[in-house]
C-alpha cells in the first residue's frame, strides 16, 4: 500500500469501495448465522434465536457507535496498551472523509466496516445457549460483550496495544472475533447447563434441528460473507494480496468441507450433512488468522485439518456434557484457535510463540469475563427459563408466537 | 355399519387406494400417522450421535362400510397392503351405531 | 379385543412410551391432534393482536389390547401421563370386532 | 357414553367450534386428514401435467358426549358444518366403553 | 464529483462499477420483498404472493425499457415541468458510454439502476393486497403504475421537474418509491376491503403469517440490497459521500429495530419479532430521503423514531379497519413520509416546506390514480376473488398448485 | 481494454476487484442451484440433494486446483489444439500479480473466478439425476466431469484451441458451461430411467417439489449471481461493455419469465409459477453466450424465445420418457444451445456456421463422455438406489436424517 501521502484519488476510491462493499458482505453474514442457528434448533424455538439473531446486529451497531468503536481503536497514545478509550460517540472532520485518514477507507468507512464485524461475537454465542436462556439476562450479556468485552481485545492486536508488539498476527478475526465468541459459547453453555434431555445418565440424545435446508441457506451465506471478512481486512483492494485472500478463503473452506466429510464417514459410517456443513465453516474460521501470509496450498491443509477437528470436538464437548446445540463452540473456538496456531506455524516469519501467548491471553479474558457475567446474571436475574417453558418451546411462552402455520 | 381402520405402509398407500376404487368403495378418510410394531424403526445420525428415529410413517385409513361389504373390503385392503415382511400393519374392525351425511341428513348405507 | 385412545400432553410422550414398553406394550400408533378442553389455550399475540391459539399441541395415540391386558395398559397410561395440572387429557376405551394383521391374515389376539 | 367422529370442511371448522361451545360442548379433539368422496378433488397442474391432487383436505373432529346429549350434539355440528354442496361430510356415532380422565381418575360422565 | 470533461477513465470506471453493483444489490431487495410477503400470508396464498413478485420485477423491467426511462428521464427541455416523454425504447451513441454521458455511469447502467427500482412501488402494493386479488386485475395495475404512475412522479424530482425546482430533496425515494408504492398499496387495500375474517364486529381476529423464517430472510435481504438503493443513489463511489450513507443507512435500520422491540413491548407486553422485522424497515424506509446530508446522530433519531411508529400504526390501521396483512402501508407510507418530512427538519439547508409540498403533491397524485385504476379495476373486470376462492387460497384456485408438500 | 504494458495500477486494481465481486456472485449460485434442485425434489430427497450441492462446489475448486485449471488454460504453446495441460498445481510468480499477466485480473484471480465456475456443470447434472441416484458413484461421475471433461472443452474455446480459431463465440458459457452441464444431465437421466411411478402407462404423473419458496429463493439467487457470472467474463470493468452486459442479462431474464408465462398459460391453462422460474432461468441461459455481442433488443428477443422453449421443453421430454425433476435439461441444455445459436443470428461478425460446429462438437463429446462415465458405473458399482431405498427416501435411507421437523 503507498503512503497516505502519495495515494490517487482514483485508487483511494477503489479501496474505500471495497471496504464498504466488504461490510455489506459482512452484513449477510448475520442473516447467515441467523439462518444456520434457527436450522439447527427445534422448531418450537425458531422465533426466539431469530428475535435475538435480528436484535444482535441492531445492537452491536448502536454500541459501536457509542463507545465501541473508540475502545477498540483508541489511538497511537495508547499504542502497546492494554486498554485505552478515544471518548464516547462517532464523529470526523473533513480530513476523515479523505485519503488523509487512511490510504484505504474513510473514517466513516472505518467505523462502519468494524462496527459490522463487532456484533459476530455475541451472535456465535446465541447458538451455544439456544433453546434454554431467557431473553433479556441475553440481551444484557450481550451488550456487555460487544460493548466492552469484543473491543478490548480487539485493541490488543488491531487497535495497536500489547498483542500488536508482541508480535502477534490475527489477520481477520480467528482468534479475536471466532474464538472470542467460542469462549463465550463455551462459558454460555456451562454456566446455563444442558437443555432437558440432551443428556440422559450416560447417553447422548441428539435433538435434531428443525430445518437442514435452513441451515445449508445459512452456511452459504457465510461462505459468501466471508469474502468481505477476510477480503475486507486486507483494508484496500490492493489486487496482489486481495487475490490470494479469496483463493485462501476459498480453499480453506472447501478443505473442510471433504475432510469433514471422510472423517464423519468414518466415524459414524453416514453421511452426514450437519458435519459437512459444520466443516466448511470451521475451515473458514480457520481460514482467517492467516488468510493473507499462507500459501493456497497451505490453505488447503489449515482448512482440511479443520474440517478433521470438527466431528471429533462435537464428539468430545458431547461426552464431557457440555451442550450446544449448533455446534459454535466447534466450529469457532476450537478452529479459531487452531487457525491462530496454524499462522504461527505456516505463516512466513510468524511465531507460534506469539501466537500461543495471543490465543492464552484472549482465551483467559474472554472466557474468564463472560463466565463472570454470566455467573453473575444466573445469581441475580436468572438465565434460564424454566422447565416448563422449555419443553413447551420459547416460542409460545416467551414471544407468544409460532414460527409456522404450516 | 363398521368402520374399518388399516394402518398400512405409507408406500403401499397409492395400491390400496386404486384396489378400493376398483371394488367401488371410493369413499374414506385418511390421514399420516406414525407408528412402532415389530418393525425395527429407522436407525438414524445426528452429529454423530445415533439414535432411532423412534417410528415408522405410516397411512392411518378410516373408512366406514354397510356390514356385508366388510369383508370385501377388508380382504381387498388386506391383499393391496401385503408384502409379506414385517412392518405391513392392521386392520381394525368395529361396530358404529350410526354415519349421517351432513349434506342430506340421511344415516347408514343411504349415508354413503 | 379393546381399543384404548389416549389423548396426552405433548410433552408426556416420551414418559408414556417408556412406560408402555417396560409393560411390553411397546406396539402402537400415535398422532399429533389438536385439544379443546378445560386447559386454557395459548395466549399469542400476532402484530399488536392478542388472541387465543385456539387449542393445545396434543398427541393421540391409539393401541389395541386383549381384554386381559386392557386394565393394566390404561393404567400405566395414566400413571405415565399423569401430572395433576389441568390439561392432563382423556383415555377413552371401546370395543373392536377385531384386528387383522395383514402380513400374517392372523387374527384377534394373534394378530398383535 | 358415545363418540362422535366429524369429518368436515375445514372452511367449516371455525363455525362448527363456536356452535359447539354455544351449546356448551367445548371439549374436544381435532385433527386435519384427508378425505376422499364424492366431492371431485381439486385439479390441479405441476410443470404441464394435469392431475389430481387426490384428497380434500378435511377436519376430523373427535368429542366424547354422554348418551344424553349426543343427538343435539349432533345435530348442532350438522347445522354448522352444512352447506348443501357435495363435499359436506360425516358424522359418525359410535358407543364406547369408557372414558376416563387422567388428571382425576374419574370416568364417563364425571370425566368430561 | 469532478465535472464530466476533467473525471479520468479510472474514477469513471470505478463509479461505473459501484452503480452496476448496485443494481445487483436492488435486484436482490426483489427476493427480500418476495420472502417478506410470502412469509407474511397464510400457507394457502402462497404460491399467489411468490408468482406476484416474480413477475413485477420482469414486467417492471420490460415496461421501463419500452417508455418507463423515458417518461422518467425526458431530458433537459422538461426540466421544472410536471411532464415530459422522449420517446419509446432504449438506445445510445458512442458517447453515452463514457464520462461525457455522466462522469457516474453510462447509459446502460443508468437505466438499469433506474429501471431496477421501477418495480420496487408494485411489489410494495402486492404486499398489502395479498390474499384476495385476482390476478390479471394486479397484473394490469402494477403495468399502468409502473410504466406511468412512478416515471412520471418520479420526473417531478429526479428528471429535473417541478419539485426539484422547489426545493424538494428526496435522496434515494422515501417519496419518491416508498410512499408512492405505499399510497397504491393504502388506495388498493381500501378498494379492495378486508379479508374474510379479519375484523369481527368491533374485534381484529390476527391471521399470522406461515413463516417468521421467511420473512426473516426476506427483512435482511432487503437491508442488505438498501445499502445499493441507498448507496447507489450517490450515483458515484464518491469516498466521503458514499460512507456516510451506508452509516446513516445502518444506523437507521439499528435504531428501527430497537426502539420497535421497546415501543411494541410497552404496548404489547411481548417480544413480538414482526414488529421489530417492520421495525427495521421502517427505520431503512425512514433513512432513505436524507441519507446523503444528516449526520449519523440524526439518522439514529430518524430511524428511532420510524421504529416507534410502526406499532403505532399497524394498531392504528386495524383499527380503521384497513387490511394490510404484511404492514406495508405503515412501513412504505408511514415511514416513507415521516423520512421525506425530517429531511426538512434535520438536513442542512432543506425546507421543510418544499418537502410538506413534495409529501402532498406525491401523496395526492400516487393515492388519486392508484384509488381510480382500482376502482375502474373493480367495476370492470372485478378484482377480488370469490369467497369460496378466498377460503381455499389462491394456490389451489388460482394456480392449482400447493407451496409445500411437507 | 488497454494492454498490459500501459494500463494504470489504478485500472488494473478496480478490474482485478471486479473479477473477485463476480467470483463471490458466482459463488452464490451453488447456494441457488442447492435451493432450487432441493425446493423441486420431494421432501424425502432435501437433505441427499442439498448434501451433494454443498459437496461439489468443494469438489470442483479443489480439483480445478490440483489440474482443471492447467488443462483449461494449458498456455499458448497448445493454441489450437484440442488438449493441453500445464501441470498439476497452482502457482504463481512476482508478475502473476501484476497487470503484466493481464490487464484485468492477477494469476490468482483468474484461478478462482474459473475455479468457481468449474463446479456449476456438475450442480447441474445433479438436478436432473435426483431423487435415484447412488451418492458415491454420482461423486465419481462429478470428479472426472468437473476435473476432464469441463476443462478439456473449455480449452477449446476460452483457453484458446480450436474452436477460438475456428470463429466460435461463447461469451460466458451459454454452451461451455451450461450446455455441457445439460448434456451430462440428459446422459444421466437417460442412464438411469425415470423414477418410480413417473410414467405410468402412457400417461405422466407429476411428481411434485416439497417447497416453492425454497425453489424460488434459489431462482432468484442465480439472477443475482448472474450478474457475477456474464459480468465477471467481461475479465475487466470496462464501463461500456460491462454496462451492456447487466442490461442485456437483466432484460433476457425479464423476457423469459414474461414469455414462460405466456406460453404455459396458453398450453396449460393456469398460472404455473414453476413454469415462470424456468423461464428466467432459460432466459439467462439464453442470453449468456452472447451478452457482450448484442443489443438490449435483441436480447428481450432471445430471452423471450428462451422463455418459449421452457414449457414445450418440459413436455417433450415427459413425452419421451426422460425424468428430470428439476428441468435441468429444458433449462442449460435446450436454452444453452438455443443462446448459442442466437449469438451466430444476431451477434455482429458472428458466424452461424462456427456456432454450429461448436454446438455439434461440445454436445457429442460432453454427452458421450457423460453417458460413458454413467455407463461404466452402471456395470460396475450400480449407479441406482434399490427401489426401497426410493421409496422411503434417500434422506433416510443413504443419510440418516430427515431434512425437517416441523
Ligand atoms: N397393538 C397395536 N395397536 C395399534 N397399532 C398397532 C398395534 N400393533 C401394530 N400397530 C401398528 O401397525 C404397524 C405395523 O406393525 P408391525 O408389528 O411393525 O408389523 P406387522 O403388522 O407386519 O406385524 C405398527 O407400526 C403400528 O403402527
Ligand atoms: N369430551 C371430549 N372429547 C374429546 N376430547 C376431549 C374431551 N374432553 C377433553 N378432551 C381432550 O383432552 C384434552 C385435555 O382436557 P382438559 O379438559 O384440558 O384437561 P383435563 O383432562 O385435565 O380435564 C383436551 O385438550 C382435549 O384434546
Ligand atoms: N364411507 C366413508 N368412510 C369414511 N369417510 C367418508 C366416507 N364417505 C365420505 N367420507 C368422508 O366425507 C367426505 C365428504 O364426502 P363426499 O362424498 O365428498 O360429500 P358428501 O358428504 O356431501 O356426500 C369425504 O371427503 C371423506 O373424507
Amino acid at each position: 500500500m503507498e503512503s497516505a501521502t502519495t495515494i490517487s484519488q482514483e485508487l483511494f476510491t477503489t479501496n474505500n469501495l471495497w471496504i464498504l462493499i466488504s461490510t455489506a458482505f459482512v452484513f449477510i453474514m448475520h442473516l447467515g448465522f441467523a439462518c444456520v442457528e434457527s436450522g439447527f434448533v427445534q422448531k418450537k424455538n425458531v422465533i426466539n434465536i431469530i428475535f435475538k439473531n435480528t436484535m444482535i446486529p441492531a445492537i452491536g451497531l448502536l454500541t459501536y457507535a457509542i463507545m465501541g468503536f473508540n475502545l477498540m481503536y483508541p489511538g497511537a497514545d495508547f499504542a502497546g496498551g492494554f486498554f485505552g478509550f478515544a471518548g464516547f460517540g462517532i464523529s470526523t472532520d473533513e480530513a476523515g472523509l479523505t485519503s488523509a485518514y487512511n490510504p484505504g477507507y474513510t473514517y466513516w468507512s472505518d467505523f462502519i466496516f468494524q462496527g459490522m464485524f463487532a456484533a459476530t461475537c455475541a451472535t456465535i454465542v446465541s447458538g451455544a445457549v439456544a433453546e434454554r436462556i431467557k431473553l433479556v439476562p441475553f440481551f444484557i450479556f450481550t451488550i456487555i460483550f460487544v460493548m466492552l468485552i469484543y473491543p478490548i481485545i480487539g485493541m490488543w492486536h488491531w487497535g495497536g496495544g500489547w498483542l500488536k508488539v508482541a508480535g502477534f498476527h490475527d489477520f481477520a478475526g480467528s482468534s479475536l472475533v471466532h474464538s472470542v465468541g467460542g469462549w463465550g459459547a463455551l462459558a454460555g453453555a456451562i454456566v446455563l447447563g444442558p437443555r432437558i434431555g440432551k443428556f440422559v445418565g450416560n447417553s447422548v440424545r441428539p435433538i435434531p434441528g428443525h430445518s437442514i435446508p435452513l441451515a445449508t441457506i445459512g452456511v452459504f451465506l457465510l461462505w459468501f460473507g466471508w469474502y468481505g471478512f477476510n477480503g475486507g481486512s486486507v483494508l484496500s483492494a490492493d489486487p496482489a494480496l486481495l487475490s490470494l485472500v479469496f483463493v485462501t478463503t476459498s480453499l480453506g473452506a472447501a478443505a473442510g468441507a471433504v475432510t469433514a466429510f471422510f472423517t464423519s464417514y468414518f466415524m459414524f459410517k453416514s453421511y452426514d450433512v450437519s458435519m459437512v456443513l459444520n466443516g466448511i465453516l470451521g475451515g473458514l474460521v480457520g481460514i482467517t488468522a492467516g488468510a493473507d501470509v499462507i500459501t493456497p496450498m497451505e490453505s488447503i491443509i489449515i482448512g482440511g485439518i479443520a474440517g478433521i477437528l470438527i466431528p471429533f470436538s462435537v464428539v468430545f464437548f458431547d461426552k464431557i456434557k457440555i451442550d450446544d446445540p449448533v455446534g459454535a463452540t466447534s466450529v469457532h473456538l476450537v478452529c479459531g484457535v487452531w487457525g491462530t496456531l496454524a499462522t504461527g506455524i505456516f505463516g512466513e516469519g510468524k511465531s507460534l510463540v506469539s501466537q500461543l501467548i495471543g490465543v492464552g491471553a484472549i482465551g483467559a479474558f474472554a472466557f474468564g469475563t463472560a463466565f463472570l457475567i454470566f455467573y453473575i446474571l444466573k445469581v441475580t436475574t436468572g438465565i434460564r427459563v424454566t422447565e416448563d417453558y422449555e419443553e413447551r418451546g420459547l416460542d409460545i411462552t416467551e414471544h407468544e408466537m409460532e414460527a409456522y402455520k404450516i | 355399519m363398521k368402520k374399518i381402520e388399516a394402518i398400512i405402509r405409507s408406500s403401499k398407500f397409492e395400491s390400496v387406494k386404486s384396489a378400493l376404487s376398483e371394488i367401488g368403495a371410493s369413499f374414506f378418510t385418511y390421514k399420516e400417522v406414525k407408528g412402532f410394531g415389530k418393525q425395527a424403526t429407522e436407525h438414524v445420525t445426528y452429529r454423530g450421535a445415533e439414535y432411532d428415529l423412534g417410528y415408522i410413517a405410516r397411512i392411518h385409513i378410516e373408512i366406514i362400510v354397510a356390514n356385508d361389504s366388510a369383508a370385501k373390503v377388508i380382504e381387498t385392503i388386506r391383499k393391496a397392503a401385503h408384502t409379506g415382511e414385517i412392518g405391513d400393519g392392521k386392520i381394525i374392525i368395529s361396530t358404529i351405531d350410526e354415519i349421517l351425511s351432513i349434506r342430506t341428513s340421511k344415516s347408514n348405507e343411504s349415508a354413503l
